[in-house]
């Protein structure tokens, strides 16, 4: 078996991992979304790898291409993308309101703050 | 037409190549820029040159020259900014021995 | 000679990737990305055409503004910084 | 290249201060862009240029600008070890996973066996657009295209919502328009104010011509957006507000959503289902090309018109922290 056949759906667990381990290790916010951006980016990576086919040609129609790859990954991803870009921002506001109410983006001083109550 | 455009294409190389070089082995910060900034100008021209010389379809040509007008315009521009945040950020140019050196007396 | 210009490319990319890490400052990165983002611009161009698909054009079109784009910002946060602290030391 | 995107994750993860690391996704972004060329996904990888380096990094840029640069140390010791071990196992166990999936680039994979043929086979002779991508976004699928028009236009209310101070009512006004002194930054505006007109141009260009290449509603609100955002970044938020304000910008965020929803709600009233274009015209192919073309205007409105507002939104909170 080729063992490249495989790279691809590797590179994106190490970097899903990454991202993963961008999230809950690290204890600053905005990091933490830049982690999950991380992970988002590679599950993004994981569609449009499984919808390469190789030797396959841009989804454009054109005279003379027999060979396209798979347009609907395309389309998924296209469309989460924007959508994700929405989502970071709602959580970059969250992250903000958060700096206004405690004054910090670290997690543990936020639950520190949080502890007597 | 097309070997035209390959000898643009290897001198755009080349002088991208001098440019790392430059960006890697200066050790002052503004020398840096100026090995980035003033090769890559050139060597994005030379480059969409050459790529422009090797097609011949309409459409492709007037998009690398709207490339090649946004690089021209945009890369300067950039390089220029960041010179000028550098500078007003206190990083200081060094002399040939590698000595930072002092402020200028106006911005004292 | 198109392909080896898309060596030279990378080689380059990789070079100013190298940089963007280890960078002592913040403009020293902000450089490096730079040169990363228009020689991302170049190797898009040159890829369209070793592929024989000129659509690809219009990716390079927008990286080249986007990369300004985010240089710019980059500087306007550092200012921001500065002029804060200026305020600070004025008070 | 994907060797390349595991080295700069790898990176993010030791890099320490919050402005390296925005650098480092803004390259990031360029990065998996350039990968998504390779891969042939010429419409994906527009998306991602102007979104994973452009916009991300910009609205990360102002939040650090809001919050602070400074980034706490890792923890040390038995609380680092404990996420090593999780992250480690969850990867070993995905790994497995992969072993059963089909090789990379293979074309009898199980994703090209169901509609994707179909797809590719029929979009030339019903809808008559040759972007496939376009086609199956805002025709075969166009009910999923609304959701997540709507998802942005919600993320976009949130936005507003979760930053508007206490006691707002209606749209923010700038209450201290002299308030900021602004350094001129001559040469950098000049340029710019050549270049925008530009950028707004071809976000128009990327608009109406998603049908034929690369391009669409996403993509050109993104790009229309940036040009925008970059106005502001340059001259000041009150000169921005004063050219679009932001009241007209919220509600072009819903005329987006209503054109899209009032296109849908035309073709029931035409007598056939939801977002089904057959009712525009004579010729299917050209009441398909009226439809696409109305979606996409919905959505590029919408687009440019959500991220518009929530860089105001955030811009402003900038402003308020300066002063």
């Amino acid at each position: 078996m080729d063992v490249f056949s495989y790279f691809n759906y590797w590179v994106v667990i190490a970097l899903m991992m990454l991202g993963f381990y961008i999230v809950i290790a690290r204890g600053n916010l905005v990091k933490k979304l830049i982690g999950l951006n991380i992970f988002q980016t590679s599950v993004f990576i994981l569609y449009i790898s499984a919808g390469k086919v190789s030797g396959g040609a841009a989804p454009i129609l054109a005279d003379g291409i027999a060979l396209y790859s798979n347009p609907l990954p395309h389309v998924l991803i296209l469309t989460a993308i924007v959508v994700g870009i929405a989502t970071t921002s709602v959580g970059l506001a969250l992250v903000v309101r958060i700096h206004a109410a405690y004054g910090s983006v670290e997690e543990d001083e936020i639950l520190e703050q949080d502890a007597p109550c | 037409m097309e070997w035209v455009g390959n000898i643009c294409l290897f001198i755009g190389s080349f002088l991208l190549l001098t440019g790392a070089l430059g960006f890697l082995r200066f050790r002052d910060f503004y020398a840096r820029i100026h090995a980035c900034g003033i090769t890559e100008t050139l060597a994005t021209g030379f480059i969409l040159l050459g790529l422009f010389l090797h097609s011949d379809a309409v459409l492709p040509q007037i998009k690398l020259v709207m490339i090649l007008l946004f690089v021209l315009f945009s890369s300067p521009t950039a390089s220029h900014a960041l010179a000028k945040a550098a500078w007003n950020a206190g990083v200081r140019p060094r002399d040939s021995d590698g000595v930072r050196l002092p402020l200028p007396p106006s911005d004292q | 000679m198109l392909a080896l210009t898309v060596v030279v490319i990378l080689l380059v990319m990789l070079v100013a990737l190298a940089r963007a890490f280890t960078a002592p400052n913040v403009f020293d990165r902000v450089l490096a990305a730079n040169l990363f983002g228009t020689k991302t611009v170049l190797l898009i161009a040159a890829l369209s055409y070793l592929s024989g698909s000129p659509d690809h054009l219009d990716i390079a079109v927008v990286y080249a503004l986007i990369n300004f784009i985010s240089v710019i910002g980059v500087l306007r946060v550092t200012e921001w910084r500065r002029e804060q602290r200026q305020n600070a030391v004025e008070e | 290249m994907l060797s390349l995107l595991v080295a700069t994750a790898v990176a993010l993860i030791r890099v320490r201060g919050l402005l390296a690391s925005i650098m480092l996704t803004s390259v990031y972004g360029l990065l998996s862009a350039s990968f998504f060329v390779i891969m042939d996904a010429v419409d994906v990888a527009f998306t991602e240029a102007a979104v994973g380096a452009g916009v991300s990094p910009l609205l990360l840029l102002l939040t650090v600008a809001i919050v602070g640069r400074k980034e706490a140390a890792p923890a040390q010791g038995r609380r680092a070890a404990m996420p090593i071990l999780l992250v480690t196992v969850t990867g070993a166990l995905l790994i497995i996973g992969t072993l059963d999936m089909p090789p990379f680039g293979a074309a009898d994979a199980p994703v090209h066996q169901h509609v994707a043929p179909y797809y590719l086979e029929q979009s030339g002779g019903e809808i008559g657009i040759p972007n496939v991508v376009t086609s199956v976004l805002a025709s075969y699928r166009a009910y999923d295209t609304l959701g997540e028009v709507l998802v942005i236009f919600t993320a976009g209310v949130a936005v507003i919502l979760a930053l508007a101070p206490p006691g707002q009512r209606g749209s923010f006004r700038l209450d201290d328009s002299s308030a900021t002194p602004f350094v001129p930054n001559t040469i950098v505006q000049v340029v710019s104010k050549l270049l925008i007109p530009f950028m707004l141009l071809f976000a128009c260009y990327v608009q109406f011509h998603g049908e034929y290449g690369p391009g669409g509603g996403f993509q050109a609100g993104v790009i229309f957006a940036s040009g925008i955002i970059l106005y502001g970044l340059l001259y000041g938020l009150p000169t921005v507000c004063r050219a679009i304000p932001p009241p007209v910008v919220e509600v072009l965020a819903a005329v987006g959503v209503l054109i899209y929803g009032l296109t849908g709600v035309l073709s029931l009233l035409g007598g056939s289902s939801f977002l089904d274009y057959g009712v525009f015209a004579d010729d299917p192919v050209t009441a398909q090309h009226i439809g696409i073309v109305c979606i996409e205007l919905g959505v590029g409105i919408t687009v440019a018109a959500v991220i518009i507002t929530i860089y105001y939104a955030f811009a402003r909170q900038q402003e308020r922290g300066r002063s």
